[in-house]
């Protein structure tokens, strides 16, 4: 089993579950998170005081799947997150031991 | 001008039948319903503004010190109207000593009761001014706690205010305000608090700022106001209470009342503006945070003319004092002092733009108690205005400072760098705002 | 004392020269626009207090409930308000039945017209006085929900308001305040709803607690407030609101109304410290949410007294109910009820600590009205005081009681299991506070 | 009626004695202090409708435009106060041309002074009269806002507000309220502003909803109100202030006032019933929003009614002003135009049904000057009603549309897709609501 | 070492903390987090609209240990977590190369 | 490529970002969490009672880096949020199987 986390814009999160959802994926652990990266912050004012706010806001959605699925979740993923300008995300794959579904206590990947 | 005429027209006919002349007086003095309930409605208003000023000040602190903020102010209703029942109102408006002070033959609100007081206020219950006055007591110490907001120890704030009114506040008052008081005497003019409230609370706020010292982190880490939306709650609330706070300072319903407060709806409403604009072309951006700054300006700006001036002098007062005010509190960063909430920037520059303009634009015609301004041919008022000025600025910031210095001897006034890291809800309050 | 001396020199002089006595008594009837302007706005205040109170009472409970808890304020706003109308007014006050209850002849507002009612208030029109009253009883309920806060159904929570208000309500609030009411009659005074208000809603609390159970996981589980600072706004809104719950309660502008207004705040101050200083003694720090609950205390327990008693002893009413009730709120742990929001440790013991505080402390030298309290040589009142607390809180736990057990049998007054675990936001309105 | 009675009289009596008939005529026109009381304290009301509003408002949009949206309300109180001292009440209130228009004699508040206008309000002071109309002036545009909210540019939303009031607002006022108005002189009627106010605000809600078209996933994500406690907070502001609103358009306080505040009252607590229960029944659950959304329905539908129908018929007013706006609101998605925040729905819907209520129920019984409705025999009346609602609506509808398709064409109206999407807080005004 | 990620119902994280450090557990860190599973959303009622919110909140659970404690912390929240009800959660287990306290800047097993 | 999570405390984030920053690191991504260890709670007063608060706040800081950057990397977070006092937080490292770059679907060590 494999974990896909993708770090997406806040506002790509509707459209890309539902494809994930059409794909077959039948769960996923959403955080809303800060990003830091090549994407410039923005400024903030204050009283005519200018703050710079380095870290975005982010969409963090993490999916466990089976080594099958990986692929066609990654496409899913980049496909719709892509804007084509910085800051669209990045999406980091690792491997997973174990899952266990807590209400059957199934484990491996009918857990999934 | 007030509903009283009516009352002296019955008495006069009384007068003309034979009545005493001695009948006749006490009926003069008779309480009238109209300006009674006008007066404790502003009464509620003022007391309304100490919650709001909480608020407003609320929303413009870091998440940590939310609790610790608005506490420090709404803890002055507790402590300063006690204060000023036991000696506060004395010695501010108590029967004079050479012009300095009042005695405290009015301790306890001994002898304050429920017919009018004929020097102060001639159609109210003696107890409906004293209330009224006891509002702007208690508000003008919340003020100052937004300079140093986010490190100052709560049980020395406790010990500062009570001072800080009875030291600081009670004297000023007296001398501006009462029967006998010398700046009174000679002639300078605040409508509702000018001197007494914003210069007052503005330049103690500096003394206070500097004194204290910057927060840790200041002015490189950025510290953001964590919920804007409460500013404005509070900034609303402030502006419908000031209707109280200088309309009722007419202390009678009527055509003074009225005028003031119309100047200070239009003065207010020209600072949003001037306020935004300037910073609109300053910064790129028009705020909201602004826009809320900026009426609290106009609304500090206006309260010592709005008794005083016209519709078009009060929006000049606002205009200037919208644009002025953004200048002075963007220029903090240069001077090196943390007024954290902008105490000083706003209530002290704003007040001060209020006493010069009621310098320059007051008018007789608009209230026969006042004096013609330079405008209106009377050179000589912006002279004691400016006066009016210097003592309160100097005061304020010296009687502070001498306040401070004691504290933190005695007891030390800034919480520890562990505690200031923690935030003052945690440290002082044991409390955390938000539990979402 | 009110403007009518005016109007009755006036009417003199007229009777002087030959008008009918019949005019004369028409003119003392008239309607006072000083008078009016403060009652009218005095309700506008009270009506401010149930929102005020949804606010006050929504940030302490935890983030999943706020909805419900909210709208169990607000939504007595409608009920209440149609209910009094209807019957409501005329069981209140209407025409006497042996003491007990209004007849009906008032209902649907038959009758309640713009002419003043001349045995509860002779210059205003009489619907102003219907329109201040209403707000009381449209808060008394409201008060009561904060001790099932969290897990009561909302439909059952209906029925319960229109219940109780109709048959615990609106007879104490006859016995206490009509024309006719026995304990009005035997001297028990009440200025502004000691008993009528705040004893029973809290009584009822205590009831209602007691008979709901508590929340699940209480008291082993945390339950904190989930914001702080909307409790701060809650409670500022509701000592605003309630200068007119108490000044208004003179039910006409001047020195009455003045003698209230500043017990009221006094009183207020004092309990906000009292609180504060028990609580930092005790517990080692001094809490935002202590002295807004002080401040709500002490409110309440100058209720009754703040027609009756002068500053000093409003400052010593507050002063205790603020420690007291602070004691009643710690107990509470002890006692294994779950009053979610403490409707009973501060209302019903602040209530019973103001009508015994009236009972020492009254003075007819204050309100001619009145009666002299313990101290003033009238040792009679406390004991009547005494019996209209027996009285109130008697009558509100068990007709408390009884309704819910009734309603309980009929259609079930707590959530399930699941719904109280998800939150009766989501579960009983589909709605959720927050979507940040 | 009003206190001016006890003045006659004493003047009458002066006449007897041989006072010329001149003074007495000055005298009639005397400012009295409970009307003025009154009307400050009801403009001071009106002012906070404002600030209510944008809370509001703010609690129902997403989080990324809470400050867009708030602050879109509280510019009017900066742009439309300065906008009305300068031409507005002199095009609105001054010297009549044709029925059309007033002239820009009263421009810049000239010849606005302190005495009584006999034309408008005999009892207080003429800057007094103004203040309170200028506080209509402001919150009517913000009303607006709601249709649009979340998508218009904000330097673009500050001319439409200037163009708007001058040439929408200013007009339509003269025509319904001025001495010489051609709707006024006709008969219709419209106490508080049906017509004026909500009719207009709401049909030039629909015009925008309809030209800027919908926000960018309406309506097929989700757009959920991000701060429900918020909106209930601003809900409790509005009907608070809303008894200044209507009950002080009697401009003068009494027996009139008294019956408008009853009205008001009444009508609003019904339609929080009306829409909770058509909710309730309809998907099953009673929300707060609903309730809340329902007393706004309610005081916009008795607002032209309040002073000229009894309680009964207030009562029905708002039940079918709670249940129809709740239909309108619902249909809203059928209709495919984004009205952001229901403010034709809402004011549009609900001041038609309470034109409607008034010429159905008026009568001559509550207010002299009104009219019978058609249920007492006047089937006139409701025809003048229908020929005022539909002035009114083309007028409203008409203008702003005009005025949109400039304004669109000059700066554009719309921001961009990219600062749509990232929120009206950071892309316009630079600033982040919350900074938990 | 491995990482124990675990998904539950907001309302057991009392329990589950608890018997967590009755078994030895000395360090975990929590996150609110948005679930999307079988266990069906809600809908809102807003204005008399129904809107269907898919995302339910739940809280994620991270805790290292070393091997030999895997099992146990399985059990241990799998135990308390089950209601029997869809939406109970996940456990999810990985490895972890490394692990460092900051404050004494020990390394590996001593460090967890 | 190795995935570095740091748990610090909230007022290090400012200083522990520019300093890995200055080292070369291009992205992270920061998530509020709340954290169990050996660090002590603290007390909450409401009205006289006290509760206890077991879960601190605290900064979860993941990064994604080359092999060769993570000793650098741990280098410098334990260097600044180092204070030396329990709670100063613990850094688990462990590995990452793929990276992609949502903007040039770019994949491996050019993606992180
Ligand atoms: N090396 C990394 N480790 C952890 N998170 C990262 C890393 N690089 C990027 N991110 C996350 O991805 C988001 C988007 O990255 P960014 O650099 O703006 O995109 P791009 O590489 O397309 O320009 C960042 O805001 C951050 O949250
Ligand atoms: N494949 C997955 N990847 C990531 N998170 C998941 C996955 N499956 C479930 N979850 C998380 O676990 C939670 C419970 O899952 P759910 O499917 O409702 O439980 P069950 O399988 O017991 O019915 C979800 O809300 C989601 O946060
Ligand atoms: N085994 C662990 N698994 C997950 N997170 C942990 C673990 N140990 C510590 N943490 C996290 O690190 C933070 C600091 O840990 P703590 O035990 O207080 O530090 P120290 O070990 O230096 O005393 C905790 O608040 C928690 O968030």
């Amino acid at each position: 089993m494999k974990k896909i986390e993708a770090i997406i814009k806040p506002f790509k999160l509707t459209e890309v579950k539902d494809r994930l959802i059409e794909i077959g994926v039948q769960g996923m652990t959403v955080t809303e998170v800060k990003g830091f990266g090549r994407q410039k912050g923005h400024t903030e004012l204050y009283r005519g005081t200018e703050y710079n706010i380095d870290f975005l806001p982010k969409i963090k959605l993490e999916i466990v799947v089976i080594e099958e699925q990986v692929e066609k979740v990654i496409e899913a993923i980049s496909g719709i997150a892509h804007t084509g300008q910085i800051g669209d995300g990045k999406i980091f794959v690792s491997s997973i031991d174990e899952t266990i579904r807590v209400r059957t206590k199934e484990r491996g990947k009918d857990a999934v | 001008m007030r509903c009283n005429s009516a009352k002296v027209m019955a008495v006069g006919t009384l007068f003309l039948l034979g009545a005493t002349p001695a009948f006749a007086e006490t009926a003069v003095s008779r309480v009238d319903t109209g300006d009674t309930a006008w007066v404790l409605l502003s009464a509620a208003l003022v007391m309304l503004m100490t919650p709001g000023l909480a608020i407003f000040y609320g929303g413009m602190v870091r998440r940590k010190n939310i609790l610790g903020t608005m506490l420090q102010s709404f803890i002055a209703l507790g402590v300063v109207s006690i204060q000023w029942a036991l000696i506060g109102y004395s010695l501010s408006f108590g029967p004079d000593l050479h012009g300095i002070i009042g005695d405290l033959s009015w301790a306890g609100l001994r002898g304050v009761g429920l017919e009018p007081n004929a020097d102060y206020a001639p159609t109210i219950p003696h107890q409906a001014f004293m209330a009224f006055q006891m509002m702007f007591a208690v508000i003008t110490p919340a003020v100052i706690s937004g300079a140093f907001a986010e490190r100052f120890k709560f049980g020395a704030y406790l010990l500062f205010v009570i001072f800080w009114t009875t030291l600081v506040y009670d004297p000023l008052c007296h001398w501006v305000w009462a029967k006998g008081g010398w700046l009174h005497g000679m002639g300078v003019l605040d409508f509702a608090g000018g001197i007494v409230v914003e210069i007052n609370s503005g330049m103690s706020a500096l003394a206070a700022a500097w004194f204290i010292g910057s927060r840790r982190g200041y002015p490189h880490e950025p510290m953001l106001p964590h919920n804007l939306p409460l500013t404005l709650l509070g900034g609303g609330l402030l502006w419908f209470g000031w209707f109280g706070f200088n309309a009722g300072s007419a202390v009678a319903s009527g055509g003074l009342a009225t005028a003031a407060f119309v100047a200070t709806h239009l003065a207010t409403a020209a600072a949003v503006m001037g306020w935004l604009l300037v910073e609109w072309k300053h910064r790129g951006k028009p705020t909201l945070l602004g826009a809320v700054s900026g009426a609290v300006a106009g609304l500090v700006a206006i309260t010592p003319a709005c008794g005083f001036v016209g519709p078009v002098a009060a929006i000049t007062i606002g205009l200037v004092a919208g644009a002025v005010c953004y200048g002075a509190v963007v220029a903090k960063f240069r001077m090196g002092y943390d007024d954290t909430l902008d105490a000083f920037g706003v209530h002290g520059i704003g007040g001060m733009i209020g006493m010069v303009g009621t310098g320059l634009f007051a008018a007789v015609a608009i209230n026969a108690a006042g004096a013609d301004g330079f405008f209106n041919g009377g050179a000589a008022l912006l002279g004691k205005q400016v006066l009016g000025i210097a003592v309160g600025a100097a005061w304020a910031f010296g009687g502070t400072y001498v306040i401070l210095k004691v504290l933190d001897k005695a007891v030390g006034i800034r919480v520890t760098r562990e505690e200031e890291t923690q935030g003052l809800d945690l440290a002082q309050h044991g409390e955390n705002a938000y539990t979402m």
